[in-house]
């Protein structure tokens, strides 16, 4: 589904990603950990041309995104969802608006069918009461929940996620990855940079351990957790375990 | 931008064939309906406002029977002495009227009509301060006021070659006046007079500074709205019309 | 002590109410609030085109037609907040209308238009800067482009720091017109002097003006500082 | 063509070279210059006062004098931020100097220092309030008074905040001041108008005015955003 | 050595403490965990008077000092260490001086001695190296083992903690987790509010759970995690664990 070749990523002269070669298969739950600074948000944002690569390419279902005009770009980054460390909610849109706003715009549907399928969605989360709040009356996990729905709204192919639980208070990390278990559960492709090991081993069909700007290790959570190879893998596993 | 544009301008005065010259003509009394007046109205009894707005005086009076005779609405802008000549000098308005003197270096750069006032600088002292006794005693080293780019300020400045601060108002240097901030002021009598009368410490000295003579200006070149100013000025001195005006506005 | 009373009352009359002086000051008042009005949406007018210039020239991928008005703007800007506004006011009297037949009151709000447009870019650009880079992200990663994103979500976050700075400005600007009787028009300050001209009693116009400047500087901050609450709460509904 | 540059040059020699005319403007220059610096010291001066007692006033506990004291300090500045600084140099140097031998020029440095001091106290207030709220409570929690944390721990933070507003304040200033001609100062601006009322020329001289203005204030401004990153890097040594 | 006596705190019309009552003995390792909001902070701000009680009393070591005079509050801070989530070490200062500055000012030690401690406890950190460094140099797990440094250099009896390894990336928090144990394995008595559920097990003599402004529940960690009592805390831990 997602070609990543000779992916690199240079900021001033700072080399962040380094000739990064990868697969992501349809139905894939990768999920990527490593420490602070080690390019996984770079990576991740990357993947939908949020960051241009320096140099390489991404193959998107056979087209190589990378060369794509600006109008091809919005239409692919339609087909992958995106979550944010933060949520970045629209504040001065009601719940119902955030969620309808990019499939109205972008003449996907009409505003009958996005409200409709706002309102499904909600139903689903368990907010659908919360409707015609402000994101700025809803607690971070609901937010957080928003926005996935929000991205899920446009039907995506595959979701990423960049640290979706990072921002939150602990007793609502759960609700978050518990949506997120569902979503895999029904088949979603998805990339979830995270630090919840848990979810890694529990959810996962592949863990990535990045530094440094290198995919150092990654294999099945079984292997990864139970048997690393690499010894910065061990090291980074001994301090958040 | 802007200094390129000015330069074409000068230019058009004498070639004339540049679309700027035709805007510029038709400000200069063309056919715009008003004629525009500028002054500075702190100038009693040629130039003054009773209600702190209208423009009323000698010069007012005067303007209005050339406005009439031309069939114009007369316009006023009050703006500063010497922003007065400078808008002339520039077309900003079609003349000056604020009691100007005419002096060689003026007549240089703009043309002036028929003189229709005489004016006597007169120095004007705070009573019993002592230290200008007669008009002799402002020389080299007296602190004169004076307002901005008046003959006054050019005659203390550059020919008796005092220590000139110059002002915007006369009611400004009067106050300096009074609080022994200056010598003395030097001005047109009738104005000295008005002031007096305001101030009740205040006195004229006895004799004048110098004499010269009051005439309106227009932008040089101009002679078109100069020659129907002078014959309205010719006809109003002839009738008595304009020591009449004076009074009127001297004896309230 | 009565006497003082007496005087002063007196000198104020004089100042106020004789020979209908009062009407001088109201009139000029609404010619400084005007001109300030006028200048303030000029203002905002260039200003926006200067700071969707410097905004687009710092945002979105270089070209040469976008990096050279880019050029011009900073230049603009530039010559503008580096020179006193009272100079400009003599430059563009005196030179920029000479040949012009143009009234002076509207001299002044050129001016102060084309002077409140470099400072109003920055509040623009500023206000646009300050919403959180994340929303501009989130937009596009739905899938929205740059120009969809800037008017369906960014601008209407930015509108809500850029109103109040605004109306911020049209203060600022009443009291900055306040040189503006130099070049002939009749705003409250030159009422004012032209009353002491005549009076030869400077003091009490000077103070009553001062006065009629500060309640209305006042009650405008006071109606801006509503204004912004109200919008500041409307997210928090 | 040829004619144009050589009537241009004309122009400039007779608004600058002529009869040593250059020297006005340098020495008009310089009269802004001392009026913009002694003004900016006095307003830091006042300011320091008036923030100092804001501050404390909303940080301390309340007792009765400090509560009049900052409304005191708030009538203080809100009239002065009310009411325009030419209306403002006017009052000053006509009425409040009328009884003493001043010179315009202190007038000057006078009215445009305690103008100035109303905004220096908000950039000082400010520069303060900038400083994360952490920072006191780290030093109180160590046992540190309120006035030992302040003088070790706040202030040298502040003062990185402060100085550079302080600086952009003085280039202000040196633009403000270009109105003091009409308190009979020869500053720059007045030396402009002087030398165009004897040559009936103004647009010269006033384009040479703008120029060393437009110098000037691009060069403080440069030297001012090197002196502020000298400042932020300090703390990543 | 504290007393908490009838402890009420009101900010506005919001009743954030309500009528709390504690003991605490010399030794103790008091762990305070509960939802966001629910008024932990506040209480571990009240009992060094960072935040003034609106009523009740605070008895330390036989003083009630909520009737204290300021330069008393200043000197029983100085028993008092305290460690904050974003570190709040002073920035202008290096580390050296950050540690030395408050024993120097309240005239507790000379330079000589207060730099002789600084080092002392920089080596035991391992970070003598750092000692002429600035903050900004530093990792968030360096700057939190800085600022516990900074309060011991004053020699405290008791040590408050809030949430200090909440700020840091997760291969961090370690570190600074292990410093606490050392000191708690030292006999420093520490009041210590975080979300380390693990950290509580291990080092805490008692958890307490706040909600709502209210103690609901306190045990032993054996009982506090294996047989919780209250609804409210069930459902909390269901959601942290
Ligand atoms: N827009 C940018 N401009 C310059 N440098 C950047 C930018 N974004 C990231 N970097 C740098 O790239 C490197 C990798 O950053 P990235 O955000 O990908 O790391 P990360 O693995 O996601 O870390 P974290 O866990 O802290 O989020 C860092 O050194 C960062 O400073
Ligand atoms: N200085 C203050 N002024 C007003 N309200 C405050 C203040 N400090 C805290 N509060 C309020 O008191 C309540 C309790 O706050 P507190 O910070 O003690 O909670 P907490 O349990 O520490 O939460 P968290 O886990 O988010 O840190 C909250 O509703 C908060 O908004
Ligand atoms: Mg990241
Ligand atoms: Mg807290």
């Amino acid at each position: 589904m997602i070609d990543v070749k000779h992916l690199d990523k240079v900021f001033g002269d700072n080399h962040v990603l380094k000739d990064l070669n990868e697969h992501i298969e349809q139905g894939e739950k990768v999920v990527i950990v490593g420490p602070s600074g080690s390019g996984k948000s770079t990576f991740l944002r990357c993947l939908n041309l949020m960051e241009k690569p320096t140099s390489g390419h991404i193959v998107f279902e056979g087209k190589d995104i990378t060369e794509a005009k600006s109008k091809e770009v919005n239409q692919i980054r339609q087909k992958m969802g995106m979550v944010f460390q933060h949520f970045n909610l629209f504040p001065h849109l009601t719940i119902k608006d955030n969620i309808t706003l990019a499939p109205i715009k972008l003449k996907i549907m009409t505003k009958e069918e996005a409200d409709k399928k706002a309102m499904e969605l909600l139903k689903r989360v368990g907010l659908e009461d919360k409707a015609d709040a402000y994101p700025a009356q809803l607690s971070g996990g609901q937010k957080q929940r928003i926005a996935i729905v929000r991205s899920l709204a446009m039907n995506p192919e595959v979701m990423l996620f960049d640290e979706p639980t990072s921002a939150l208070d602990p007793e609502m990390v759960g609700e978050v990855l518990d949506l997120m278990k569902q979503l895999a559960d029904e088949g979603m492709t998805m990339v979830v940079v995270t630090h919840e090991m848990g979810f890694a081993r529990e959810v996962a069909s592949r863990v990535m351990f990045m530094a440094d700007g290198y995919i150092l290790e990654q294999n099945t959570p079984e292997e990864f957790f139970g048997n690393p190879q690499n010894d910065r893998l061990k090291d980074f596993l001994s301090k958040v375990l | 931008g802007c200094s390129s544009k000015s330069e074409e301008t000068k230019a058009a005065e004498t070639t004339a064939d540049t679309t700027a010259e035709t805007g510029a003509e038709s400000t200069a009394a063309g056919d715009s309906g008003k004629l525009i007046m500028a002054t500075e109205a702190g100038f009693a009894p040629y130039e003054y406002t009773e209600d702190g707005e209208t423009v009323i005086g000698v010069d007012v009076d005067i303007a209005n029977e050339i406005a009439k005779a031309m069939g114009k609405e007369l316009v006023i802008q009050n703006m500063t002495f010497d922003g007065a000549l400078l808008a002339v000098q520039q077309g900003v308005v079609d003349f000056a009227a604020a009691g100007i003197s005419v002096t060689p270096d003026r007549q240089e750069e703009m043309d002036f009509t028929i003189e229709y006032a005489t004016s006597k600088q007169v120095v004007v002292v705070k009573k019993d301060a002592g230290k200008i006794e007669s008009v002799e005693d402002v020389t080299e080293g007296t602190i004169v006021g004076v307002q901005m780019g008046t003959t006054g300020d050019f005659y203390c400045t550059d020919d008796l070659g005092c220590e000139v601060k110059q002002f915007g108002k006369y009611a400004e240097a009067a106050l300096e006046l009074k609080n022994d901030k200056l010598d003395c002021i030097v001005m047109d009598s009738l104005p000295a007079e008005q002031l007096v009368a305001a101030n009740d410490d205040l006195e004229i000295l006895d004799g004048e500074l110098f004499t010269d003579k009051y005439a309106i200006a227009v932008k040089k070149g101009n002679t078109e709205l100069l020659d129907q100013m002078n014959e309205v000025l010719q006809q109003l001195i002839d009738e008595g019309k304009i020591d009449e005006f004076t009074i009127n506005h001297t004896t309230k | 002590m009565g006497n003082w009373l007496i005087s002063a009352w007196e000198r104020i009359e004089k100042a106020f109410l004789v020979n209908g002086r009062y009407a001088a000051y109201l009139n000029g008042f609404k010619t400084t609030l005007i001109i300030s009005l006028f200048a303030v949406l000029l203002g905002v007018a260039v200003g926006l085109i200067l700071a969707i210039i410097k905004y687009t020239a710092n945002h979105v991928e270089k070209n040469i037609i976008l990096t050279l008005l880019n050029w011009i703007a900073n230049i603009y800007i530039g010559i503008i907040r580096g020179t006193p506004v009272y100079v400009q006011l003599l430059i563009i009297y005196f030179i920029i209308f000479a040949k012009m037949d143009t009234s002076p009151i509207v001299a002044a709000v050129l001016c102060f238009g084309i002077n409140s447009s470099a400072y109003v870019a920055e509040i623009i650009r500023a206000g646009i800067e300050a919403v959180d880079v994340g929303q501009m992200e989130a937009g596009r990663s739905l899938g929205l482009g740059w120009g969809q994103t800037m008017i369906s979500i960014i601008m209407p976050q930015a509108i809500k720091n850029i109103l109040p700075a605004l109306g911020n400005e049209f203060i600022v600007l009443i009291k900055e017109t306040a040189i503006v009787g130099t070049i002939a028009v009749r705003d409250v300050t030159k009422a004012a002097q032209n009353v002491g001209a005549i009076t030869y009693d400077l003091l009490p116009p000077l103070l009553i003006t001062a006065a009629m400047y500060l309640v209305v500087v006042i009650i405008l901050t006071k109606l801006l500082s509503i204004f912004e609450r109200r919008l500041a709460q409307s997210d928090r509904r």
